[in-house]
């Protein structure tokens, strides 16, 4: 049995994936970046070989992707997360046309085919405002813990309208209305809708085609997942190991290397 | 004549009703006042802030409608449009997009970069006509008022393309004669605001002005004939409130709620708030080409603003004028974010009120801003400093 | 190889003349700062040069020198002295650097530039106005607004004969006749119609040559990388329009490039994807950000960038010499019209130019720092998915502030872009082949 | 009657209060997380102060209270912005105080004053979190280093990296590129805290600055800002004792609360010799 494996070295967080030749997960690992950018895609590799329990031989090609992908120096080449997401996103739901990732600092809007390349691609460019780093400030703020925020806003009724969406002011920005008398959950509740919203906006540049595939760490929050359905007028696909969906694309990247690498090259008829 | 009343809600009520139906208009999504034109069957003339000759739309008998934007999230058209950019055009497109206001017209004119933009964007996603209208940039021409007579009548034949009838010049000088009259009632309110600004707060003032960008100006004229009365007879008393100019408001319009703001400690006795709908200042003759008249108007007679250029109206020397002219104390000098002629100009302006010796200060605005932390912090240093000792 | 051997003297004359040409410019408008000559500031969007010209005005482009500080890496000091001065981050770039030229008495790294004596401007940018307040409050000095009415609306484009053009002509017309007077004075200069038939003539061979060098790049492999090498063309076109200089360097410049195609010798040794660019290059990293493209195999056949700023002279306008004014005013408000047509209705310009060309992928890149360029972008990308289905690319940054230039996302931007390329290309592959069994 | 009073600063991060004698001696100061019921951490906060002060309550004869929060919080006579308030607090502590730097957290804001500490212009910067503290933090907290260790980690670079990306948070991808680049965590912080008093200084330029400079706000917890910031102003500035670079507002609000105070007293008196 031959494994290939994909690292995905993010702003933050570093996530590792191992399949096996099905293309089926049999290790995942996930550490935070920091500084040492090349140990963290190190550490992660290991804890995941450790995982599957399996001797870093067994894993005959490795694809390093994400912002620190060159940084991948025991990985054999690099693909871009946003190939990545893409190819993770078809493999977890083949009838995937559109990919919402949305992660630290960037939200990204694939467009794929159903082979799993993409098509088309965009992204916040000015700066980070909306992506899902605001949701961890708003969080801290209020302390409530990131996990519990989604349930949270979801219980509000009538959203505010959040204008402000800079990571660094969602303290003041969260703060100043609740200290203005809105219901946390109402404010929340607005946060999120302005995320979507420009996420949707982000989809639209693409064009939205069905079905829709949300991946990033912020897919596990369920009021993102209602206020992006919303958003997008579609029913959003997530899976359980969305935040894993970059390190895993890489990983099927690496496994058509290590398949390629077998099958005899066809003699043209 | 207007196939129907489209904004009845205000009649036979006091002054302070009138004014609260007026802003409740102003802020409605749905543009209800434009909706009962279309359902009555009339057509309606898109135009993009500022420049636009609204009467000969309205000789067709279609509604002049401004497009200026509004307090919505631009979801659709954010997508059509890079990240630099003011939020009017933006939400302009979205009120279109979203089908909150529908058109059978739209023209935009050259007053900036992205004004210009617009009018080819729009026309990639409409149907219906979109066009340019290339108001004349070199106004210091002897041939200005030619050419520019020459691209109304162009625009003429546009209008009469869409409204699917003539328009005569006898139907330019009944028109010409709607907006006389409302230019004439819109002096008035701001000679009231001038002289007895107790009467009339700055955000009251703006919503009177701005519902006559949503309904027939014979409505709106109906309207001011009314309520301009009333505000004089109104139980107010005066304040002690900084007099202040507002500049900057020429294109993308602040929120109401920031007026308001500015209200709490300051009378605006002038400013240049919805310009692009009071910018030819005298009387339109009704002799005559009507269309040379209103071409005339645009040459001799208009508002200056930081998209008109025109080398015997120096800007920063006409706000001082304004400023003098209207007897205030200090100076409001504001820019929408990203709006590239409001944030060159504020240069020259802060420059010349520094020169002058009159206290202002620099802000910039965006019509769908929620919180106003930044600007009350601004304001309210400012008034502090010039009151206390 | 060989072949390359015997041809040193022609393949790469273009850059080599062309950077001789802008120190030689740049030396002229030197000696004109320290003898205090008087100076014309224009714009490449209508610059008139053929007419400045015949009033031996130097001219300068404030464009051109706000470029060259990001080129060569001091954009922002100058950024940050007019902003210092009171202009916000959010304007135009060019307007910025020129005022903290302007403030520091015309010094540039490329040299002294003389104070203008008088600046003639059109309309094709707005923001060319609002520049020129700028100066008519400094100096004091006359400005012209050469107003030249573009298309009114998508496709509605009118030519000679049609009523509505004429009348166009005629205002452009009266302005040009209002102008020379002006110039006249300025320059000190009696107006003499046979010189400027003589610039006119020149500027003539300059725009049908410029014409045919853009068609060239249709050969395989391409000839010249319209971001890179077409830059420097572009300034030729623009410093020299209406001189003699500018009608030879561009006779030559067809001489190599029809070399080059008859030889096969390409800009790149493996050109692997031939991409259209929209917009105004990322002059702050300029060379890196070319790199990052050809270091994949991609090299940029063609750009809009080519033609508006170069007021349209690519549509090879041919002045009637036997009536030079009103045949200016023709030229000028057709080229101009054109120059915008290229920025706000560009689809039809990109879908012939991905014809001629043969390009397989274009390259949007809105800047923060250009409205009249960047506004629309993502809406004419959308038109030109809808109308063919050709990959793009879309990234934004400036021309001249470094802050929002992040070469980490653009690399990531644009290797995803490769990668779809690549895959778009194996697909193509195995459709042949199953076609092939 | 007693000439205590008070001056309460609810910002966004902490709500600091000062009770101020007629001698304009500090008798007593507290400082509280704001969180966000500001009305009970003010109160808090005030208690405190007047505990440390030695007093009653009631002895505090005016209150004004000034900061982000001033319009949440019941407490206050009158309230006044956190500019008015610092330039009284700066000149009181420096009284050649001409030009004011306060970078907070959140907010940058400069102001220039006239002989009599009024401010007569002022900027604060956009509403993006390019160039405040939280630029730096962040840059910080994403390399692993808490707050008390930016200052000894920067002290030990000599080049600072160029840091020049706008948003706060796309920094950190630029960090993670000049990391890769190789450059050294400490030169990466020295660049990061550059380009915030870059930033700074050019706010300070838009105000038409003229000396003496003196600098407030919590951003000064980073030893290093201040020195960085006489190396780009080639001159000296004032930075208030230990941690009154946090109470300057308050302080300044507790002054004019003392300058009301003989208003009122001055008025008491007219009024009547006026009917005399």
């Amino acid at each position: 049995m031959a494994y290939a494996a994909g690292v995905d070295v993010g702003s933050t967080q570093t996530k590792a994936v191992i399949v096996d030749e099905r293309g089926t997960i049999v290790a995942r690992a996930l550490t935070m970046t920091g500084a040492h950018v090349t140990r963290a895609a190190e550490e992660a590799f290991a804890e995941a070989l450790r995982a599957g329990d399996l001797e870093e031989e067994e894993v005959e090609y490795v694809v390093g992707t994400g912002y620190g992908r060159y940084k991948v120096t025991f990985g054999n080449t690099q693909v871009t997360e946003i190939s990545c997401h893409g190819r993770g996103a078809v493999h977890m739901f083949p009838r995937t046309r559109t990919v919402v990732d949305m992660g630290g600092q960037d939200t990204k809007a694939i467009r794929v085919l159903p082979t799993g390349e993409i098509q088309d691609f965009c992204m916040n460019d000015k700066c980070a405002a909306g992506t899902g780093r605001f949701l961890g400030a708003a969080a801290r703020a209020l302390d409530i813990p990131l996990e519990a925020l989604g349930a949270t806003a979801l219980r509000g009724e009538k959203a505010v309208r959040i204008s402000t969406t800079c990571t660094v002011f969602a303290e003041s920005e969260v703060l100043g209305w609740l200290g203005r008398g809105k219901k946390i959950e109402d404010v929340l509740l607005g946060v999120h809708e302005s995320i979507a919203g420009r996420s949707a906006g982000l989809a639209r540049r693409v064009g939205i085609e069905e079905e829709v595939t949300f991946t990033g760490g912020v897919a596990l929050n369920v009021a993102m997942i209602a206020t992006l359905s919303r958003a997008l007028g579609v029913v959003v696909n997530v899976s359980e190991d969305s935040h894993y969906m970059g390190a895993l694309g890489a990983a099927l990247f690496a496994l058509d290397h290590v398949l390629a690498a077998r099958t005899p090259v066809r003699q043209p008829a | 004549m207007t196939p129907v009343t489209t904004f009845p809600d205000w009649q036979g009520r006091p002054v302070d009703e009138v004014l609260k139906r007026c802003a409740e208009l102003l802020e409605d999504e749905r543009y209800p006042s434009v909706a009962r034109w279309r359902e009555a069957g009339g057509k309606v003339a898109g135009h993009f802030q500022v420049y636009f000759p609204e009467e000969i739309a309205h000789a067709a008998g279609m509604l002049p409608f401004k497009v200026r934007g509004g307090p919505v999230e631009a979801m659709q058209a954010d997508s059509r449009f890079g990240s630099y950019l003011c939020s009017i055009v933006k939400t302009s497109l979205e009120l279109a997009l979203s089908r909150r206001v529908v058109l059978d017209l739209f023209v935009t004119h050259p007053i900036c970069d992205a004004a210009r933009n617009l009018g080819a964007v729009w026309g990639r996603n409409f149907p219906y006509p979109c066009e340019i209208l290339y108001l004349p940039q070199n106004a210091n021409s002897a041939h200005a008022a030619a050419y520019l007579r020459d691209e109304y009548d162009r625009l003429r034949r546009t209008v009469e393309r869409v409204a699917g009838r003539a328009v005569t010049d006898d139907d330019l000088r009944r028109s010409i004669a709607v907006f006389n009259e409302n230019r004439a009632l819109l002096r008035e309110l701001y000679a009231l605001k001038r002289e007895t600004p107790w009467l009339v707060r700055a955000d009251e003032a703006y919503v009177l002005v701005a519902v006559g960008g949503l309904i027939p100006r014979e409505e709106h004229n109906a309207l001011l004939r009314t309520v301009l009365p009333l505000l004089r007879a109104r139980p107010a008393k005066r304040l002690d409130k900084v007099r202040v100019v507002f500049e900057g408001g020429f294109c993308e319009q602040p929120p109401l709620d920031l007026l308001r703001a500015i209200g709490r400690s300051c009378d605006v006795v002038d400013d240049d708030l919805l310009i692009g709908l009071r910018w030819i200042l005298e009387d339109v003759p009704l002799g005559g080409d009507p269309l040379a008249a209103l071409a005339h108007a645009y040459l001799e007679h208009s508002s200056y603003s930081p998209v008109q250029h025109d080398l015997r109206k120096p800007k920063e020397e006409m706000l001082l004028r304004r400023f003098r002219a209207s007897g205030a104390q200090a100076a409001i000098v504001t820019a929408a974010k990203m709006c590239e002629p409001g944030l060159e100009e504020q240069v020259a302006y802060a420059r010349a009120l520094e020169g002058a010796g009159v206290p202002f200060f620099v802000s910039e605005f965006e019509e769908n801003m929620t919180s106003f932390e930044q600007l009350e912090v601004q304001l309210e240093t400012f008034v502090e400093n010039l009151l206390f000792e | 190889m060989r072949q390359a051997a015997g041809t040193t003297g022609i393949v790469g004359r273009g850059n080599d003349d062309g950077a001789r040409l802008f120190r030689q410019w740049f030396h002229e408008l030197a000696e004109a700062a320290e003898a205090n000559r008087p100076a014309a500031y224009v714009f490449v969007m209508g610059s008139l040069g053929e007419l400045m010209r015949t009033f031996d005005l130097p001219v300068v482009f404030p464009e051109i020198n706000s470029l060259q500080t990001a080129v060569r890496r001091v954009a922002h000091e100058y950024l940050n002295e007019a902003e210092d001065y009171g202009y916000s981050p959010d304007i135009c770039g060019y307007v910025k650097a020129d005022v903290a030229t302007q403030l520091r008495g015309g010094q540039l790294p490329m040299g002294r530039i003389p104070k203008p004596s008088i600046a003639v401007y059109t309309n094709a940018c707005n923001t060319y106005i609002k520049w020129a307040e700028i100066w008519e409050r400094m100096y004091k000095i006359p400005t012209f607004t050469l107003d030249v009415p573009g298309t009114r609306a998508e496709g509605g484009q009118t030519w000679p004969g049609n009523p509505d053009f004429e009348r166009d002509r005629r205002y452009v017309e009266a302005q040009l006749r209002e102008l020379i007077p002006v110039l006249a004075k300025v320059s000190g200069v009696p107006f003499d119609v046979d010189r400027l038939r003589e610039a006119m003539g020149h500027a003539n061979v300059l725009g049908h040559a410029w014409k045919r060098v853009l068609e060239l790049n249709g050969s395989r492999p391409s000839v010249f990388n319209a971001l890179t090498d077409g830059t420097i063309y572009l300034g030729v076109a623009n410093g020299f329009r209406g001189a003699s200089e500018g009608a030879a360097y561009f006779t030559d410049l067809v001489e190599e490039m029809e070399y080059k195609s008859a030889h096969g010798i390409g800009t790149l040794t493996d050109e692997r994807s031939r991409l259209l660019f929209v917009g105004v290059p990322c002059y702050p990293i300029f060379r890196r950000f070319s790199e990052m493209f050809t270091e994949l195999g991609g090299t940029f056949v063609g750009s809009t960038y080519l033609h508006f700023a170069s007021g349209g002279a690519n549509l090879g306008y041919e002045y009637d010499l036997a009536r030079p004014i009103e045949s200016l005013a023709e030229g000028v408000l057709i080229g101009v019209r054109d120059a915008m047509d290229n920025m706000f209705h560009q689809t039809p310009v990109l879908l012939k130019m991905i014809d001629t060309l043969a390009a397989d992928g274009v390259v949007y890149h809105p800047i923060k720092s250009c409205r009249t360029v960047s506004t629309g972008l993502a809406d004419s990308r959308r038109a030109l998915l809808a109308a063919r289905d050709v990959p793009s690319l879309f990234i934004e940054s400036d021309m001249m502030d470094r802050r929002v230039v992040s070469e980490a996302q653009l690399k990531n931007r644009i290797d995803a872009f490769f990668e779809g390329l690549a895959s778009r290309r194996a697909q193509a592959a195995s459709r042949l082949t199953a076609q092939g069994d | 009657m007693s000439a205590w009073t008070a001056g309460i600063d609810v910002g966004s991060t902490y709500t600091k209060a000062v009770v101020l004698g007629p001698d304009r001696v500090i008798a007593g100061r507290a400082m509280r997380p704001t969180g966000f019921q500001l009305s009970k951490v003010a109160e808090e906060a005030l208690a405190a102060a007047v505990r440390e002060a030695g007093i009653a309550p009631q002895d505090v004869a005016y209150t004004v209270a000034t900061g982000y929060g001033r319009h949440q919080v019941a407490v206050g006579d009158v309230k006044v912005t956190d500019l008015t308030a610092a330039a009284r607090g700066a000149t009181l502590l420096f009284p050649n105080t001409r030009t004011i730097l306060d970078v907070g957290g959140q907010t940058m804001k400069a102001s220039r004053l006239d002989g009599a500490a009024k401010v007569r212009s002022f900027r604060l910067n956009d509403k993006c979190a390019a160039g405040t503290g939280a630029f730096v933090e962040k840059t910080a907290r994403y390399m692993g280093y808490t707050t008390e260790e930016i200052g000894p980690l920067v002290a030990t670079s000599k080049t600072p990296t160029n840091i020049s990306g706008v948003c706060a948070v796309f920094a950190e991808s630029e960090v993670i590129n000049h990391l890769s680049q190789g450059s050294s965590p400490a030169d990466i912080m020295h660049g990061a805290i550059a380009s915030l008093v870059g930033r700074s200084v050019q706010l300070m330029k838009r105000v038409g600055m003229e000396p003496e400079f003196t600098l407030i706000g919590g951003i000064l917890r980073f030893e290093r800002m201040a020195q960085v910031v006489r190396e780009q102003l080639g001159t000296e500035v004032n930075v208030p004792a230990g941690d009154l670079v946090q109470f300057t507002a308050a302080l300044g609000a507790a002054w004019l609360g003392q300058l009301r105070l003989r208003r009122l007293a001055q008025d008491a008196a007219a009024a009547p010799a006026a009917s005399a």
